[in-house]
């Protein structure tokens, strides 16, 4: 398994400093979320640690050895690390979308053929098969925003930096977007998504990285947002399940020392067993 | 793109406020001094009144403008490499040095150094207009010159839009890098020509976008708006008077 | 590569103003006429301004590594005529020398008159010839980018050579002079933009 | 006051059909929301509510009287009804602040003076002041939906149709502009927020209209997001407030008969007095 990890990592000169020496290591887990306010340098860290931007200073590590920006070792880093953006306009720029998948495949140096046997399970893995030969500008934004993903995915990192994959999204995209990261994870993908939807982080993720301030906080997801010092720090609020348990628990209806919910279930069953 | 280090300075300057006619008095009356007196003293005297100007009177942030005029300093350098070499194939000139049919002359030497000075001291004075003065605000002084608003006004579209379209041709370009596009020359062209159509592309979409969403706000035509009245200062316009003509007489006086 | 400001004698730098002057003048005209026909017209010019300042700024890839932009102005004859272009190119012109200080105003005359006039009439000139015998578009689309490429340069070292006469051999071995140094690495550099440009149309066909 | 229906309408692009046969009454309150998928016509049913997009078939109604498409009716509709899209690049066409605000009210015919002070009332309502000397290019995202609003605002309509402005916005962000949109009210806008999300929906709207499959649902936002075939019809979710006193209510934790919740202080006064 990859592990990714920063040290000293610093982006952005005088009054414009988005990260400010932050060292941090993405190990313990594979379901991430990188939490902070918009600015607050969530979308800048993600593309240090695809290699995309370079750090002023700082270094990038992958197991430990920090990043070259060598073309070849950068080449090497992105077959194991891809980043897909939170605008897939940013990223799309192929007439069709099978066509735009198979871009990366085929950098790979893949046959023809095999690359197109990755299009076909990349497509099959974000149920595209019925868009594959549809021009991209006639899709909708969460047709394309999987259409990203799936030419990341294409490329089969072992890491998937996600920029806000369900922004912008209504509830069952919502729903499909995660059934998605699910089938990822079974493969074995680590898969790190910045959001600031604290009430997705707390029920998806199970490590949390907070980022703001130019400074980083990393731990188990439920403990840092129970956190209300690196919440508010972080400009952030707390999940709803989380801050209704603190608040019942204010008002004595539910005891000090129960587990945290991260789920409604949880709350229900919570207030059951009372 | 990163937003150009002149166009931070610029929106940011202490000098912003200031009436524009009264800015590109001062620069441009020095520009006109860097470019036609003699390069010593007057060339060299006006680029140390451009430097003062902008970092003393102006206070421009020296790492900003220190920034901002790395990338022209390289242009004047390798302009001034052509010029301060001679083709020689007869071998006839005294050469400070040479090597086949390429020889450095005293003559050509003087020349180079004029025009590091003045090309210097030119870009400095443009500078100066440049890191106090927001594109949007020369736009609108132009108005004043009786330039048709039509061309003002698509010259400020294509400021606004191409913040936009550079934000979008870097995204692009990085995200196919990282999807190793880059990695060979035929994928090199491969990605610059596709993320050129692109953008074209997302241009022409984004124009059509604009203009619908303009019609909501009763546009008819003209993209009329006001900005709030720049007068001129008596005082910034007679010291900016004096320096140029300061300048101007120790330029041209024969010492 | 622009002339960079202060790189031209007063009297040669007025004098290319006054050459430029009646091609931007017909230019704005064009402008002015569209703009008033169609007012939605506007908004695609300034886009298509903004396009060109972006094209001009993006990377050509070359084999030595060093950094070179297309000027991108062949694309834009071929699209919207040269006169259009003669005032997008002084626009983008004017946004280079105040926004990165690249060129520069009294200068501005002069690249004006390679960059914006001479470099897309030559590449729409080349684009029409292919087209009058029948070459493939692609044909004159590659041809017209080059030639506006290598004509703006070579009218550029033309004009510095004017402006700096060699002490030993004359204007001709400084036109030589800057030949050598620019216009023959310039060529593949305007090989590369022609390939740059077939693949923006073919792109531009596709979608 | 101004109210704003809609009679018979239908939209139709050539890939189909948006909106088809909606007749829809916006009256009986000041603080709507239109909710639906993506893809379910809330942005297109703004545009034609706007005038700004001109329906295949149907009317806009304004006080029951049907909008005339001629340019003088409509720029009378448009000093009453203003629309803010959901990205501000698609609106804002100025670098410069005030400028750009002051496009709106000259084009009304106000003098530089009063359009002036137009440009400084709608800075002061949605806290821009500090932002008038920086280029609509340095500005978050965030910034430029405030700046957008202040371009429609200025114009001082008494009907404002606002499309997504809390997407992609952080909690913060979320909360400065609902208190934009609570002092729009103050002044006596009718706010008309195009969102899916439904916990904001409920926590903020008084009204709302539910858009799904062609047709229209309207009514008291309590009761529509509590009915779950309109939910469920319209691809949506109830917002969680709702969801957790109905499984409380399942579980036989709360009684049947109680007050709908909309808000997580709600839900603690339901706990509380059970």
């Amino acid at each position: 398994m990859v592990t990714l990890g920063a040290r000293g990592l610093r982006v952005g000169y005088d009054r414009g400093t988005v990260l400010d020496d932050l060292t941090v290591d993405l190990t313990g887990g594979t379901r991430w979320v990188v939490l902070g306010a918009n600015g607050s340098g969530k979308t800048t860290l993600l593309s240090v640690l695809s290699g995309a931007l370079r750090p002023t200073a700082g270094q990038v590590l992958r197991n430990g050895q920090p990043l070259s920006y060598r073309p070849r070792a950068l080449a090497e880093h992105r077959r194991v690390v891809q980043m897909v953006l939170q605008d897939p306009d940013d990223q799309l720029f192929s007439a069709d979308v099978a066509a735009d998948i198979s871009f990366g495949p085929l950098n790979l140096g893949l046959s023809p053929d095999d690359a197109l046997a990755r299009v076909d399970e990349a497509c099959a893995l974000l149920t595209l098969d019925h868009l594959r030969d549809r021009p991209v500008h006639q899709l909708s934004g969460g047709e394309r925003k999987r259409v990203a993903i799936a030419g990341a995915v294409a490329m089969r990192p072992q890491v998937l930096l996600l920029d806000e994959p369900t922004a912008g999204l209504d509830p069952e995209g919502i729903d499909d977007m995660l059934g998605v990261l699910d089938r990822l994870e079974e493969q074995g993908t680590t898969v790190v998504m910045a959001t600031h939807d604290v009430d997705l982080a707390l029920a998806w993720s199970t490590r949390a990285l907070v980022v703001g301030g130019g400074t980083a906080r990393v731990g188990d997801t439920t403990e840092i947002l129970s956190d209300t010092s690196v919440i508010s720090a972080a400009r952030l609020r707390r999940p709803w399940p989380l801050e209704l348990t603190a608040r019942l628990i204010d008002a004595g209806l539910l005891p000090a020392d129960g587990q945290a919910p991260r789920t409604m279930a949880d709350v229900v069953a919570l207030l059951d067993d009372r | 793109m990163h937003q150009p280090a002149l166009d931070r300075a610029a929106w940011a300057s202490r000098w912003r406020t200031r009436n524009v006619g009264d800015k590109a008095l001062l620069s441009l009356g020095l520009l006109i001094v860097a470019v036609s007196a003699p390069v010593w003293p007057g060339g060299v005297a006006a680029g140390a009144m451009a430097v003062a100007c902008a970092l003393v009177w102006a206070r421009v942030p020296v790492g900003i403008w220190a920034r901002a005029v790395a990338a022209p300093t390289v242009f004047i350098a390798v302009g001034v490499l052509a010029v301060a070499i001679s083709l020689d194939t007869s071998r006839s000139v005294d050469a400070v040095w040479r090597t086949g049919p390429i020889a450095i002359t005293t003559p050509g030497l003087v020349r180079a150094a004029e025009l590091v000075g003045r090309g210097f001291a030119g870009m400095t004075a443009v500078v100066l207009l440049a890191a106090t003065t927001p594109m949007v605000d020369l736009l609108t002084g132009l108005r004043r010159l009786r330039i048709p608003d039509e061309l003002i006004e698509v010259a400020a579209l294509t400021y606004r839009m191409l913040f936009l379209f550079a934000a979008t041709a870097g995204s692009l370009h990085r995200a196919q890098a990282a999807r190793l596009g880059t990695t060979t020359l035929s994928g090199r062209f491969q990605t610059a020509g596709r993320v050129a159509s692109r953008v074209f592309v997302l241009a022409w979409d984004r124009a059509r976008r604009l203009e619908a969403g303009l019609a909501g706000r009763g546009y008819t035509g003209a993209l009329r708006t006001v900005t709030p009245p720049r007068p001129h200062s008596m005082p910034f316009l007679i010291a900016a008077t004096l320096l140029v003509t300061a300048t101007a007489v120790l330029g041209w006086f024969p010492w | 590569m622009h002339i960079a400001e202060g790189f031209l004698p007063p009297v040669q730098a007025g004098l290319w103003f006054a050459v430029s002057a009646p091609f931007v003048v017909h230019g704005a005209r064009e402008v002015v006429r569209i703009s008033r026909e169609k007012p939605e017209a506007r908004l695609l010019l300034g886009a298509v301004g903004a396009f060109t300042f972006v094209l001009s700024a993006i990377k050509l890839p070359s084999v030595t590594g060093s950094s070179s932009h297309p000027t991108g102005t062949g694309a834009g004859a071929v699209l919207f005529k040269p006169p259009v272009m003669a005032f997008l190119g002084l626009v983008v012109l004017l946004f280079q020398s105040l926004l990165l200080a690249h060129g520069g105003l009294t200068t501005l005359g002069a690249n004006v008159f390679s960059m914006a006039i001479v470099g897309p009439w030559a590449g729409y000139a080349v684009y029409r010839l292919c087209q009058s015998v029948r070459l493939p578009q692609m044909v004159g689309v590659f041809f017209a980018m080059a030639v506006a490429n290598l004509t703006t340069y070579v009218v550029t070292s033309l004009q510095l050579a004017i402006a700096h006469p060699d002490p030993v051999g004359g204007f001709g071995a400084a036109a030589a002079k800057f030949l050598g140094i620019f216009a023959l690495t310039q060529i593949p550099l305007a090989l590369a933009e022609g390939v740059l440009g077939v693949l923006l149309f073919r792109g531009l066909v596709a979608i």
